[in-house]
């Protein structure tokens, strides 16, 4: 019975993805904007020559990337591709690939919005639960209504004012980059490590902020609701600890759904947070996926997207299968 | 007289409301021996409940104690810590809750809801002892030990319902509250998880307080038994004696509303509204339902007479030394 | 009459979220509604007054680099950026409530469909679907056209919550009556669900609302906006691309912000107090 | 409860999310993976920092994407993000100096009816790995690039014109052309970002020039003639080191020059103009891409070591060789008729234009080549059409009476329609680059009753090439020195005398006389100055009556030059050449920097 229902859900992962690939492909098509026209026009604005044959260099290349061939055979490769996880080349970065330029952006993303995606959630869920906790230190209700305030501005707005305060009047902060200018990457030595957390530290800031508000709001809802259920006065009338009925009622029955928005957010990290990338100038994934919308880089768009379907997929897929072991009222048989 | 175990003296709770202060309990003063079985019968919204959560410790804001005292022995427990009260839950006095159906964590183990409850009160056990134990509790509820593995929603209304009295025995308390147990359930599992609850009572010799509404139930199983309205006492006497001759006015509206199975025909109930707590009228709250009432019952408050192992708060008796 | 304004009264002290979010709003709207009238809206084009000026009793707000009256941009930025927002808005539920009710309803294979577009559009970044849009509305992009880039995905997460919370209400005893007493479908959606969903569908629009405004200033900021019309979005990207920040022009990149800011703090307290009134339960004092 | 199980899905569900980045990396292992490893072991050798070179340029967003592409033809490189500098040509040509300075080679000469090119190499020049530079690199290079073609970089340039280049004797090659081109010899050697690249043959022979990447540190990648040798690339930067000694360098070992005083460049990426100007005020750079006017003078106040071409006087910078304009489609209606063209060209006041987007500090733009020292002899030659036909003259009266005999009336709101009662809608499309000026523009236009908006939409190159525009903002890649030829084919819509094909014509605009003409000039040495000039004369005579093209203002390379390490950069009274170092002609500045310590 365990495993025809896995073998579902593993289904819906399937078509999700394929049906996610499907979107886009064809939504980059539909515009009539040719990438490689797009690219040797850049090419020329940065050096202002306009090459002479320029027709005849973009059919070159539309035949090399195979642009030239109908739409549907198009399609079959692609498939056939992705399936190989083959991302092939980046069609203005030509002859870069599409791998390595998601191994240079991807860990930086992962690193910089997973992180601050947890912070926020644990900060965030405890300080909610706190807050619709009786028994909490007064205190916490003044730190609420700021909290719910930066929660409200978007933040890449939050990062420009911190940007202007923390970095360029006082330059506590580095004002931009994953780490600084002229130094070696190299991810064993702690010094290295040291400088990266600095540059990252505000980005890290001004999404934290800006995420505490939210996760915190949807827990204090869900704290209140539980607080006014029986068990918590049974639990109360056994003459438990304080902690014991914090955590081991209060918080494990009301942490449910947050978990499954956790989950859908960590898919969301690999996509990247473009403007907190473009603020900040981080190179992360997310301002190569903005460059390559706008270049209309086909591959580089796909390549990328995928990786975000997957992992979101992946995320929704593991959360089925692991959720039982959250909530022991859901059982297999509920397919 | 033996010694009372636990003894309410003009115990008076409000809850705090917008539209002003709820009087829920407003100077109730009863006792109970040990090993006693007393009822509290009453409307809903008599106060019933209130009482037993005020014992417990448990009122939250924006209810209050406001006045008067809980004496187990000598320990006055309207005056502890939180900290005091606590170590004492479970210790010396255990509550079934009323809605049983949701008492229990529905995400962890019977048998961890048990421990855990006897481990806030005594570090030192050993988890071999602690599931001994556990075995040994349900096992005096009548529920076999493969209970302890399951889940809340893997049990039968009544199966949930001798869990929590597992729970509120597991520490021998002193005293037991039963805040309505069964209401929620059908007449026949009723029947057996009072029994079960006399058991153990006779067993530990723990008295019991029972609050409820079905004046049957209490018939069979208590000692003495008190009636409440609008947060005032208005009879305590032995079940017996006062099924046979209820004083109180309220009293024999109450009893005359039980069904029998002679009559057919109309239920004869109570005419009107419990009065609004808020704006209290002076005199006895029962005025204005009350088919005997009188001119004073209007202006004064009864006070509660006592006599013969009955008391009764009624302008009716004011005069006449009680039989 | 002032028993209706003392229940009023009371409500609010209880639910203070929906009073100071209510009362931003009108406080911006009062900001637009006065400022309009006192500054002409001429102001806002370039070349309309002498640039790079710091505040003065003339501008208050100062002029920026390209000679266009901060102040009159405030204004004007304000309700074009709300025009956006509620048009988006307005457009997001009225099909995120058509398309909820529909799956939730019937459920079966129109529901397998709606939620699974949902799921994959969600996994979609909205970024390419709105830069494609933005692409294929040739001409210059004006304020309507950027209202029209927003709402094509305005509608993907009211969708999704409506659908969930219909599917509650299905599930609750007045409406199995109602089946029961042989109401019609469209009859019992109309008569017995909508009067009880009104509440939370004010909240999602809220909502909705807010969100619209979060990817137009998004879309401005990056450079995809209207050029020529001075919303909020267009003059944080000037702020950007003149990197204000640097010449220490205070008066061209506060003003906005904080604008913003009071607008989502309002939008937000709202659709919490809206919520509070949908779901009493919640109901606790900020 | 034993340990939460909460707690251990959490951290499973961060495995999972890191398994999934790793895969994106350690996916069959690529070459670039070995090439990290190597890079830590060797480590960089320690340069101070008052011999080091920091420059702000490119990258996309804080990152070199292309930082393992050192083959300056394949499509994705970009001689500007550092590859320029180990390629040295054959002849560099200074357009401010306007002369030509022979590097690689000693002489050239073109037979009687420049059907032929002849070039004299220098002796004893050799590449980083010991191998002689010869006749036999040149060569190669011209004969691939006409195999290639359209697949590499100015492969089609080449492709139209040479037929092949044979090697005479090791230090002597001939290029055989196809048809007269009397002017290849200017098109190859460095000038701006115009010039062909000579590759080494033993290296890039055999290798597919589309893909190969000519980068391996380890093996001494890239070979070069140059005095640099690559020593780190990475997505974040880039560090170009000078060889040791003299005698590691031909130029130096053979006295023709002195080993360049610059020990160490590095690239950053530039990020922002914020941050850029922040590094530049701190001294932790040496010079970046164009800042604007009002950002460089306040830099220039904050740190007085800086300067640009013009010092600390405006406009802060060197007149570029792209002239920004106007261009509005010949083809749609209104703008076919050259009265509303040249009404708008009277509309537009330049110098409000350049006081408001650019705070003073520009010039506008008389004709669509720049003002350099070797092209002024045209811009005379021309000075009596000028008086007829002034481009930059502001003058309102004079457009209106020009709509209304052409049958304009102003309408209801206060814009030009037609008889027919159209209106004139001029939507100007551009890049990010234009829009301190699009906006002014077109509030300009609105002022005096052209319906006009700016916009810089995602596909405003794509929408360009395919004319699907009313107007649009461009700069001209024409001439630089010798004459407006250059220029001139950029408005032909057809040409005899270029075989197989031509430049986009974005002007959309037609005359058969003009075509004829400039082809005429196309065949002509710039050895004839004087028929060159009439031929110009005439040319400009249809050009300036029809004005297919708006001229606006000059576009200016506002670059910062920090004096606190470096001295002896180019500025107007040194002006050995332009100061842009991204341009193929940064070698010769780099052989002039002075450290200052």
């Amino acid at each position: 019975m365990k495993l025809d229902y896995i073998a579902k859900r593993f289904g819906i992962f399937l078509l999700v993805i394929w049906l996610a690939l499907t979107v886009i492909f064809f939504l980059p098509r539909f515009s009539t904007q040719n990438p490689i026209r797009e690219k040797m026009n850049q090419e020329m604005l940065r050096g202002g020559y306009v090459q002479v044959g320029m027709e005849q260099m973009i059919e070159e290349y539309e035949s090399k990337f195979g642009l030239n061939k109908p739409l549907w055979e198009q399609y079959g490769t692609y498939l056939s591709d992705m399936g190989r996880l083959d991302f092939g080349y980046s069609i203005a970065h030509y002859p870069k690939t599409v791998k390595s330029m998601l191994s240079e952006g991807l860990p930086w993303s992962i690193g910089l919005l997973g992180m601050t995606t947890l912070i926020a959630f644990g900060v965030g869920s405890l300080l909610g639960a706190l807050l619709a906790w009786r028994r909490a230190p007064q205190v916490l209700r003044y730190l609420f209504p700021p909290l719910l305030v930066l929660s409200a501005v978007p933040f890449y707005l939050l990062g420009l004012v911190l940007i202007f305060f923390l970095a360029f009047e006082n330059s506590w902060f580095p004002l931009f980059g994953g780490y600084s200018p002229g130094t070696v990457t190299d991810w064993l030595s702690i010094s290295f490590w040291g400088n990266v957390l600095h540059h990252s530290f505000l980005p890290a800031l001004s999404m934290i902020l800006a995420g505490i508000g939210l996760w915190a709001l949807t827990m204090r809802g869900m704290m209140v609701t539980v607080q006014g259920e029986d068990y918590m006065t049974m639990a109360e009338a056994k003459g438990l600890k304080g902690s014991t009925l914090f955590f081991r009622y209060a918080l494990r029955n009301s942490i449910l759904p947050q978990v499954t928005s956790l989950v859908l957010a960590l898919g969301h990290v690999v996509g990247g947070a473009v403007l907190v990338e473009v603020v900040f100038g981080y190179p992360g994934i997310g301002t190569t996926l903005y460059h390559a919308i706008r270049e209309f880089d086909y591959f580089v768009i796909q390549g990328i997207i995928l990786i975000v379907i997957v992992a979101i997929a992946l995320g929704t897929f593991l959360l089925d299968v692991a959720y039982p072991l959250l909530d022991p009222r859901i059982t297999y048989r509920r397919a | 007289m033996n010694t009372q175990l636990l003894k309410l003296q003009e115990l008076q709770v409000f809850y705090h409301t917008d539209e002003g202060a709820v009087k829920a309990v407003d100077g109730v003063t009863l006792s109970l021996a040990k090993g006693e079985r007393l009822g509290l019968v009453g409307e809903s919204g008599c106060g019933k409940s209130t009482i037993a959560m005020t014992i417990m410790g448990l009122i939250k804001s924006p209810g209050r104690i406001e006045g008067g005292k809980i004496l187990l022995g000598e320990v006055d427990l309207t005056k502890l810590s939180e900290g005091e009260m606590r170590r004492l839950r479970l210790n010396q006095v255990g509550l079934i809750p009323q809605g049983a159906m949701n008492s229990l964590n529905p995400v962890s183990r019977v048998k961890d809801q048990i421990i855990d409850g006897m481990r806030a009160h005594n570090q030192q056990i050993s988890k071999r002892e602690l599931r001994s134990r556990v075995y040994e509790v349900l096992e005096s509820v009548g529920l076999r030990r493969g209970v302890a593995r399951m889940y809340a929603h893997e049990l039968s209304g009544g199966m949930k319902q001798r869990v929590c009295v597992a729970i509120a025995i597991s520490l021998h308390p002193q005293v037991v509250i039963a805040d309505e147990p069964t209401s929620a359930l059908d007449v026949v599992v009723q029947r057996e998880v009072m029994e079960t609850i006399g058991q153990l009572q006779q067993q530990l010799g723990a008295s019991v307080i029972l609050a409820g509404h079905d004046m049957g139930l209490m018939a069979q199983f208590v000692d003495r038994l008190a009636v409440m309205y609008a947060g005032k006492l208005v009879e305590i006497g032995p079940v017996k004696e006062l099924f046979a001759k209820p004083l109180h006015p309220y009293t024999q509206l109450l009893l005359a509303s039980l069904p029998g199975l002679a009559q057919r025909g109309v239920f004869r109930g109570i005419p009107g509204l419990t009065p609004s707590l808020v704006h209290v009228p002076p005199g006895c709250l029962f005025y204005p339902r009350c088919p005997q009432a009188m001119e004073i019952c209007s202006q004064e408050v009864p006070a509660l007479r006592e006599g013969d192992g009955r008391q009764v708060a009624c302008h009716l008796y004011d005069s006449e030394v009680m039989i | 009459m002032n028993r209706r304004i003392l229940a009023a009264m009371r409500y609010t002290r209880r639910n203070p979220a929906l009073a100071v979010g209510i009362g931003l709003l009108l406080a911006i709207l009062l900001f637009w509604g006065i400022g309009s009238i006192f500054v002409p809206f001429s102001r806002t084009s370039a070349l309309s007054v002498p640039a790079s000026r710091a505040p003065s009793w003339e501008f208050p707000l100062g002029t920026d680099r390209q000679g266009r009256d901060l102040l009159a941009v405030m204004i004007a930025g304000t309700s074009l950026t709300l025009r956006i927002g509620l048009i988006a808005g307005f457009i997001g539920i009225f099909i995120g409530t058509i398309l909820g009710f529909v799956s939730a309803y019937y459920r079966g294979a129109v529901d397998t469909i709606i939620r699974g577009s949902v799921d994959v559009l969600l996994t979609v970044p909205s970024l390419l679907v709105m830069i494609l849009v933005a692409v294929a509305l040739k001409g210059g992009l004006t304020v309507e056209g950027m209202a029209l880039v927003v709402s094509i995905l305005a509608w993907v997460w009211p969708t999704r919550t409506i659908r969930a919370q219909v599917l509650t209400m299905r599930e609750s005893g007045y409406i199995r009556v109602a089946q029961l007493s042989g109401m019609s479908s469209p009859e019992i959606i109309v008569k017995e669900m909508m009067p009880n969903l009104l509440p939370y569908l004010a909240a999602s629009l809220v909502n909705a609302v807010a969100a619209a405004i979060l990817a137009s200033i998004g879309l401005e900021a990056l450079g995809l906006g209207p050029m020529e019309s001075p919303t909020l979005g267009m003059t944080i990207y000037w702020v950007l691309h003149y990197s204000a920040l640097l010449h220490g022009m205070w008066w061209w990149w506060a003003p906005p912000i904080i604008i913003i800011v009071i607008l989502f703090v309002g939008l937000f307290l709202l659709s919490t107090g809206l919520d509070e009134l949908a779901n009493p339960r919640v109901r606790r004092s900020v | 409860m034993k340990k939460g199980i909460l707690w251990v899905l959490l951290s499973w569900l961060i495995v999972a999310a890191f398994v999934l980045a790793s895969c994106g990396e350690a996916v069959p292992g690529e070459q670039e993976e070995e090439e990290e490893e190597e890079e830590e072991e060797e480590g960089l050798k320690e340069v101070s920092r008052d011999r080091t070179l920091i420059l702000i340029w490119s990258g996309t967003e804080g990152r070199y994407v292309d930082h393992e592409l050192w083959n300056p033809f394949s499509i994705g490189s970009n001689h500007q993000n550092g590859p320029g500098i180990f390629y040295e040509p054959l002849y560099y040509y200074s357009a401010f100096a306007d002369e030509e300075i022979p590097w690689l080679a000693e002489s050239y000469e073109y037979n009687s009816d420049n059907t032929e090119l002849t070039y004299h190499l220098r002796p004893d020049v050799t590449w980083s790995d010991g191998v002689p530079f010869t006749a036999e690199d040149v060569a190669y290079t011209l004969n691939t690039l006409v195999d290639l073609g359209p697949a590499v970089r100015w492969g089609v340039d080449v492709e139209q014109f040479v037929d092949e280049a044979v090697v005479v004797n090791p230090l002597t090659v001939k290029i055989k052309f196809n048809v007269p081109a009397p002017k290849f010899h200017h098109f190859i050697s460095y000038k701006y970002d115009i010039g062909v690249y000579m590759v080494p043959k033993h290296i890039f022979e055999g290798q597919d020039w589309t893909v190969f990447g000519h980068f391996d540190i380890a093996e001494g990648w890239p070979v070069t003639t140059s005095p640099w040798r690559l020593a780190l690339s990475t997505p974040e930067q880039k560090v170009i080191d000078r060889v040791e000694s003299p005698d590691e360098w031909w130029a130096s070992k053979t006295g023709f020059a002195d080993l360049p005083k610059v020990e160490r460049i590095i690239y950053l990426p530039w990020v922002g103009e914020t941050q850029t100007a922040e590094a530049v005020i701190k001294n932790e750079a040496d010079a970046s891409l164009d800042l604007r006017p009002h950002t460089i003078s306040m830099c220039m106040e904050d740190n007085p070591n800086l300067i640009s071409h013009t010092f600390h006087e405006p406009p802060y910078g060197y007149v570029d060789w792209w002239p920004i304009s106007l261009i509005v489609n010949c083809e749609h209606d209104h703008f076919d008729n050259k009265d509303v063209r040249w009404a708008l060209s009277y509309f537009m006041d330049r110098d409000e234009l350049i006081d408001v987007a650019y705070g003073g500090a520009g010039t506008a733009s008389l004709l669509p080549w720049p003002s350099y020292p070797s092209l002024d002899p045209f811009t005379e030659a021309i000075s009596d059409l000028l008086e007829d036909y002034p481009t930059n003259e502001y003058n309102p009266g004079k457009g209106e009476k020009l709509l209304t005999d052409a049958g304009y009336t102003k309408d209801s709101e206060g814009f030009w329609v037609d008889a027919a009662g159209s209106r004139i809608r001029l939507e100007m499309l551009g890049w990010a680059i234009f829009e301190d000026i699009g906006p002014i523009i077109s509030a300009q236009f609105r002022n005096h009753g052209i319906d006009a908006s700016y916009a810089s939409p995602p596909d405003a190159s794509d929408r360009m090439d395919r004319g699907d525009f009313d107007g649009c903002l461009r700069g001209h890649g024409g001439s630089v020195a010798g004459d407006p030829y250059f220029t001139f084919r950029m408005y032909q819509s057809a040409t005899l005398a270029v075989p197989g094909g031509h430049m986009i014509n974005y002007y959309r605009w037609h005359n058969d006389e003009f075509d004829r003409l400039v082809d005429e000039m196309a065949i002509t040495s710039m050895a004839e100055p004087a028929t060159l000039k009439e031929l110009t004369h005439d040319v400009m005579e249809i050009w300036l009556e029809e004005l297919p093209d708006i001229q606006v203002v000059e576009w200016y390379h506002r670059i910062p030059m920090n004096t606190t390490y470096w001295t002896n950069w180019p500025t107007e009274d040194n002006m050995y050449v332009n100061g842009a170092f991204w341009h193929l002609t940064f070698g010769m500045i780099l052989n002039e920097l002075e450290p200052a310590q």
